[in-house]
């Protein structure tokens, strides 16, 4: 067991954190965002030449092979400083899922484009009544002629989808001779004809679409991942990609609480330095424990992503609780020790808790993980090491 | 000890009941259920017809045009309202000045200002936190000199909600800077919000709402009369509205209201075919929050008819404290009974919602800006943690 | 409405605080208890000369039918004080009880000996299986002959069973020919042949019993409350007692703070007065808010005493639910506030929170109210004033 | 990073389980299950199979005694040993005054007192904190004067754990009043507790329990040799104690054993013929339970492999801060789970328990009193408020 960075993360991290204090800033990337709808192409490829884009994609793709320990390296460092890249969604959902395809030609451009920075990717599952459950969804793929898929159906709060090349789409397969239908994972450009992409901001003021799927025709190589091994390859990216998104809730959470309490030692109220009063300094312990328990939480979630199924399931979502929990209090307290400068959107640090709310609820709220954790683990039996 | 609403009470709420129902047009009524600040315009409306009615501004004295009730009739009332998804009146004018004026103000000011306020021809905001003093009046900066016939105030104001459409500001000022803010040195101004010299920022909050504002205050000159009652009662009158408006922060008929709301829509939202509202631990939420807005409305209750005691201000507090926790609990678990939903805005420009993001139904417009705009109900009209001090001081007797 | 006390019943709280203040001593009492298994006689006849045990007992018995809100006067004075008398159990629950049933020759005798202070009565519900459901027994009661009743189970965790003269046991009657079996409430002295008592103390110091009756004969008058009402008089009772003991739990709620506030007023640590330090204040003021919150949950909840039932038992349950709340955060934080000092037997303060603690779990914990709230309040209504 | 217990690891949680499961007498086991303060004799006796086995104190320095094991291992050590309900053995002589030994001791004193501290010949209780002192050190009261070849020790001490069966002492006493505390006024002496002049008082807990006292010195002489180390040296010995024990006061080997306990009981206890455990509150509750320990577990994980680093301190105090609060919320939860007869102490009289109050399984003995006695895990080894204090100053440079 060993806790620490390799040097190569070392180096990763500080090249995330070069980025992000010499080439970031929140007040220009939320105005651009709301401006373009779309995160920065200059700073995308920067993400690219910095080899991030490559972290994760297979070596026999071309890619890093990288570990999910490196992707949090660089996840928490975004979080830390807040930045709006479609880097779950490209870099590691993306990457994953197009990774555990067959690598046929088409899946190679695809990943040769992601690596590039040529081609957003996002992960379109969610549908109106599914509610973070994978199946629960009515999108149908049909064959259609020999080599044709036809794909029909609403999928809904699309995050990155704003501004996505292609969408991996989860759809139920229908063989033709009828039979058992099965979820199966598509690729799907967004160009294509039929679909038609409705995009809104979400409260972080990053860009989440609906994407309508209306007859749309397409090659039966857009068959991603196939209905035999679909679900359990999505549920292990999703379990990766949620690590990855805790990591950044972790950044995210360290630096609303190092803000905090430069914010406190700075102002003064009654005559004395806001950071003098007991009750403001206990909030900060109190935050700062929270933090660090986060942290070890991630590390637990990080050590579980190859066990069994259902073990690397409660797993992740006892992490997840966790960070749930951890990031309300301290997005919160953050604001409540800013007073009423907390409460400006032209400061950074709402930002920071509105984040930490949307990926609060991204892949799975706290409800949802609490009762994932509860189904997946047997209620009364010998525990052993953790 | 009679702990129960007399027959009066239930037929004087029957009464109210009826034409607040009525009365409240019903696309006003959706507006106000999304929870966004209400606009100008049916700010006024609802004030017009409250006060052609007679009952803008129940808790004042009749002399002044109250309308006699007694406290317990006057926040049945104020459910009422509430419950018929009435826009909540600008409170400025209504809650903080006019007790103030027809207290402190000569008769003149009473003569000429109350009227407007109860009409809602005029519209106030108050002008008391400054940027470097948030909670601590004794540190405002905002100097009023006197110059012949005239005050000419310097300063700047900020968290001012409504100024950018109130037109008139109350505002604390340095009137002598010999003597400290709490023996003399402070007053309270009345001015047009059009005069010269004025200048409003909008501050735009995390809910992406415009309701407060930075004021800047740059030789504003206006009449030696416009000072509300004497000049250096400006400690004493600020310190009179912190004990006034006792329960009102509390915000129980407002969150009664949301309760009710949030139930609906957890009744309405579904996961894997089962109401939202059926799943044990949504159903335990919801009542510890039933139960515990029926404690704070039983504190409100209970501090109306107490009148005021010894402990009426560490009471306020302690209201203050539970009310703006509560409104932040209600509003987070309606985000939370939204599911994924709850990561979009959902705001004003969402409209009445016909074909929402993600698909939503229209009870989601609001939902989520209010949740994030409620983070300051434990921050303005005095951060928790200094009620918790002002507990502490007052019922225990310790100081800080 | 009118929250203030009547003059009557600040008379009646007068003399309580002055039998507190005079006659009572917390580390006599617990001495006493431990020694005697018993509430001082002396003291209870004091009960009775002031009149206490009258108080309940309807006019027609002889009693001054007083109102709940007079009971919650004495209890909460008891409660400040920790008085370890048997109030509930013999003024409370016994004289409903008794007051509910038929005015026989037998009750009134019972009566009397109640209110002059010469009957202690306890109440028989609990057995093992039953945890807080009334009907979830099985002791048996079957007729036998003309004019006698035989009991045969096992009745535990009694309060103040240790030195009651009767007890008050709820059976499962059998009709001679069959049929359904249906709860009744019978009188059966702790003396009647057959009746084996183990007594053991509890952890506030007072004493419980478990009650074995084995082929328990009594004449027929000892049925108190027949099968076809004694369901509803029982709950009703019960219902009324938890508000009194609410009323118990916030005097020592009450009783605790002051002491609390005390303490820290009186020590110094690192060269400052305890109560300096804000994290301190700021926790006297959270428990301060409790216990004002709680007691409004008490109003509320004696003023729907006389609901239907089922709003009753559901405001009855809200007002539990909050004092057991309320009662766990000021009791565990008094003795927290007081430092290793508050872990002493001897110092009075942990025994406010073994007294809250009994309370909490008297007559439904905080579990069974909370979900006997929640069963008893359509989730989806139109709600009008509470 | 490598986040995953080794194959080595696992072996020897294997090597330990063997030996360890066999080891334990199944009485003592009961009797640690039910989580009262263990007999002097169960303590002794299992120190003796440890110390037989080379295992009493794997935390020591090998010349010392020790095995020579990673953090690691003897954390895993710790646990199995929990897992067994092996008792916990006594703190004072192996987790602190042995490595203050070592650490500072002189080589007549390391010869002479670490090896009966080791095979459990001789119990040490430490006399730190007194009546105005508490969690304050640099209030030590307690004086150790010179008188020729003998120091002349007089003061009282308080929540002295274990002194009425404890052979020595280490007690902190100030040996210049003219230096304060930190600067080099205290110093630690060893002695033993039948000396004259030591009286012990018994203080009854609230859990009806006894193992703290009251420790009177009156005058008491001792060798000029029984300073540990130097004299003046106190206030760093004390500090290094601090620091040095950052993980233990976690006590996750022991919340993980009560945690599983507690799951088998849930799942006996019964209403309305429903186990506890299947209540969907219940279940909630224990999973976050489960949720929070695994959090602290790792935490501690982390800690051991942190070393002494900068911000080793405080997170110490996180740890006890979390520990405690978990071994406040097991217990509760536990009484809670067994519903009214939460209400009856099931002290040690009542034994193994087969005909226990309440007509209750043998499992409820120890629970309600055990409960009881938590109230102190958040106020001994420095108060949660303290621990609060330390991070503020440590982490972000605060002072209070």
């Amino acid at each position: 067991m060993k806790f620490s960075l390799t040097d190569e993360q070392s180096l990763l991290r500080d090249s995330v954190r070069r980025f992000v204090s010499e080439e970031h800033d929140l007040n220009r990337q939320q105005e651009a965002l709301r401006r373009d709808a779309r995160f920065s192409d200059a700073h995308w490829n920067m993400f690219a030449e910095l080899g991030w884009l490559y972290l994760m994609v297979p070596e026999s793709a071309g890619g890093l092979g990288g570990s999910a320990e490196d992707a949090t390296v660089i996840a928490e460092e975004l979080g830390r400083g807040l930045v709006g890249a479609p880097f779950l969604s490209t870099a590691i959902l993306g990457a994953a899922l197009l990774g555990a395809g067959e690598p046929t030609p088409q899946r190679n451009e695809l990943l040769s484009g992601l690596m590039e920075g040529r081609c957003r990717l996002a992960l379109a599952l969610e549908e109106s009544a599914s509610r973070y459950e994978v199946d629960a969804i009515s999108t149908a793929a049909q064959a259609s002629g020999d080599d044709e898929i036809v794909l029909n159906g609403q999928k809904v709060l699309v995050q990155d989808g704003a501004d996505a090349d292609a969408f991996i789409v989860s759809a139920i397969a229908s063989s033709r001779g009828g039979g058992i239908s099965h979820l199966a994972l598509y690729v799907v450009p967004s160009s294509a004809a039929g679909v038609e992409i409705r995009r809104y901001r979400t409260i972080d003021g990053r860009w989440a679409a609906d994407v309508s799927l209306n007859n749309v025709h397409l090659p039966s190589s857009a068959l991603l991942i196939p209905s035999n091994r679909a679900r359990e390859v999505l549920e292990r990216a999703l379990d990766h990609a949620r690590i990855i998104l805790a990591s950044e809730a972790l950044g995210a959470m360290e630096g609303a609480l190092a803000m905090t309490a430069d914010y406190l030692k700075g102002r003064t109220q009654f005559g004395r330095a806001l950071a003098s009063y007991q009750s403001l300094q206990h909030r900060l312990s109190d935050m700062f424990v929270k933090v660090e328990n986060a942290r070890s939480m991630l590390y637990r979630g990080l050590s579980m992503l190859d066990a069994e199924p259902d073990q690397r399931a409660a797993a992740v979502s006892a992490t997840m609780v966790t960070i749930n929990q951890a990031a309300e209090f301290v997005g919160s307290q953050a604001i409540q020790l800013h007073g009423g400068m907390g409460m400006a959107e032209e400061y950074p640090i709402g930002h920071f808790y509105k984040r930490l709310r949307v990926i609060g609820k991204s892949y799975g709220d706290l409800s949802w993980h609490m009762n994932r954790y509860t189904q997946m683990t047997p209620m009364v039996e010998m525990q052993g090491a953790a | 000890m009679d702990l129960k609403f007399s027959k009066e009470d239930e037929a004087f709420r029957m009464m109210v009941r009826e034409f607040v129902r009525a009365a409240v047009p019903s696309d006003m009524a959706l507006r106000t259920r999304q929870g966004f600040h209400s606009t100008k315009e049916d700010l006024q409306t609802w004030n017009r017809i409250l006060f052609e009615k007679g009952w803008a501004a129940p808790h004042w004295p009749k002399e002044y045009g109250g309308t006699g009730w007694t406290p317990l009739q006057i926040y049945i009332f104020e459910e009422e309202c509430a419950a018929a998804d009435a826009p909540f009146l600008s409170y400025f004018g209504l809650r903080l000045l006019g007790p103030l004026i027809y207290t402190f103000g000569s008769d003149e000011q009473k003569a000429a200002l109350l009227p407007p306020i109860l009409s809602g021809e005029t519209f106030w905001c108050q002008g008391f936190s400054e940027p470097s003093a948030g909670s601590d009046l004794a540190s405002v900066k905002t100097t009023a000199v006197r110059d012949g016939n005239e005050w000419v105030i310097n300063g700047q104001k900020i968290w001012t909600t409504e100024a950018h459409y109130a037109d008139r500001m109350f505002c604390l000022a340095r009137t002598d800077p010999t003597v400290p803010p709490q023996k003399g040195g402070l007053s309270i101004f009345l001015f047009d919000m059009n005069a010269p010299g004025i200048s409003v920022r909008p501050i735009i909050t995390i809910d992406e709402g415009h309701s407060v504002n930075e004021v800047f205050l740059d030789n504003v000159r206006i009449p030696a009369d416009a000072v509300l009652g004497r000049v250096g009662d400006g400690w004493t009158q600020a310190k009179f509205l912190l004990s006034h408006e006792r329960v009102s922060n509390a915000q129980v008929p407002r969150s009664k209201r949301d309760l009710e709301l949030l139930k609906q829509i957890a009744a309405q939202e579904r996961a894997g075919g089962q109401r939202i509202i059926d799943l044990p631990e949504v159903r335990q939420r919801i009542a510890e929050l039933e139960i515990d807005l029926y404690g704070l409305e039983w504190s409100v209750l209970r501090e109306l008819f107490n009148g005021h005691g010894a402990k009426s201000q560490p009471i306020a507090s302690g209201l203050k404290i539970l009310g703006s926790e509560i409104q932040q609990r209600l509003s987070t678990l309606l985000t939370d009974v939204l599911g994924p939903k709850g990561i979009v805005l959902y705001d004003e420009k969402e409209g009445s919602g016909d074909d929402l993001p993600g698909n939503a139904p229209s009870y989601v417009v609001g939902s989520t800006a209010r949740q994030l705009f409620l983070r300051a109900a434990s921050i303005y009209a005095g951060a928790n943690e200094i009620q918790r001090t002002i507990i502490a001081k007052q019922v225990f007797n310790l100081s800080s």
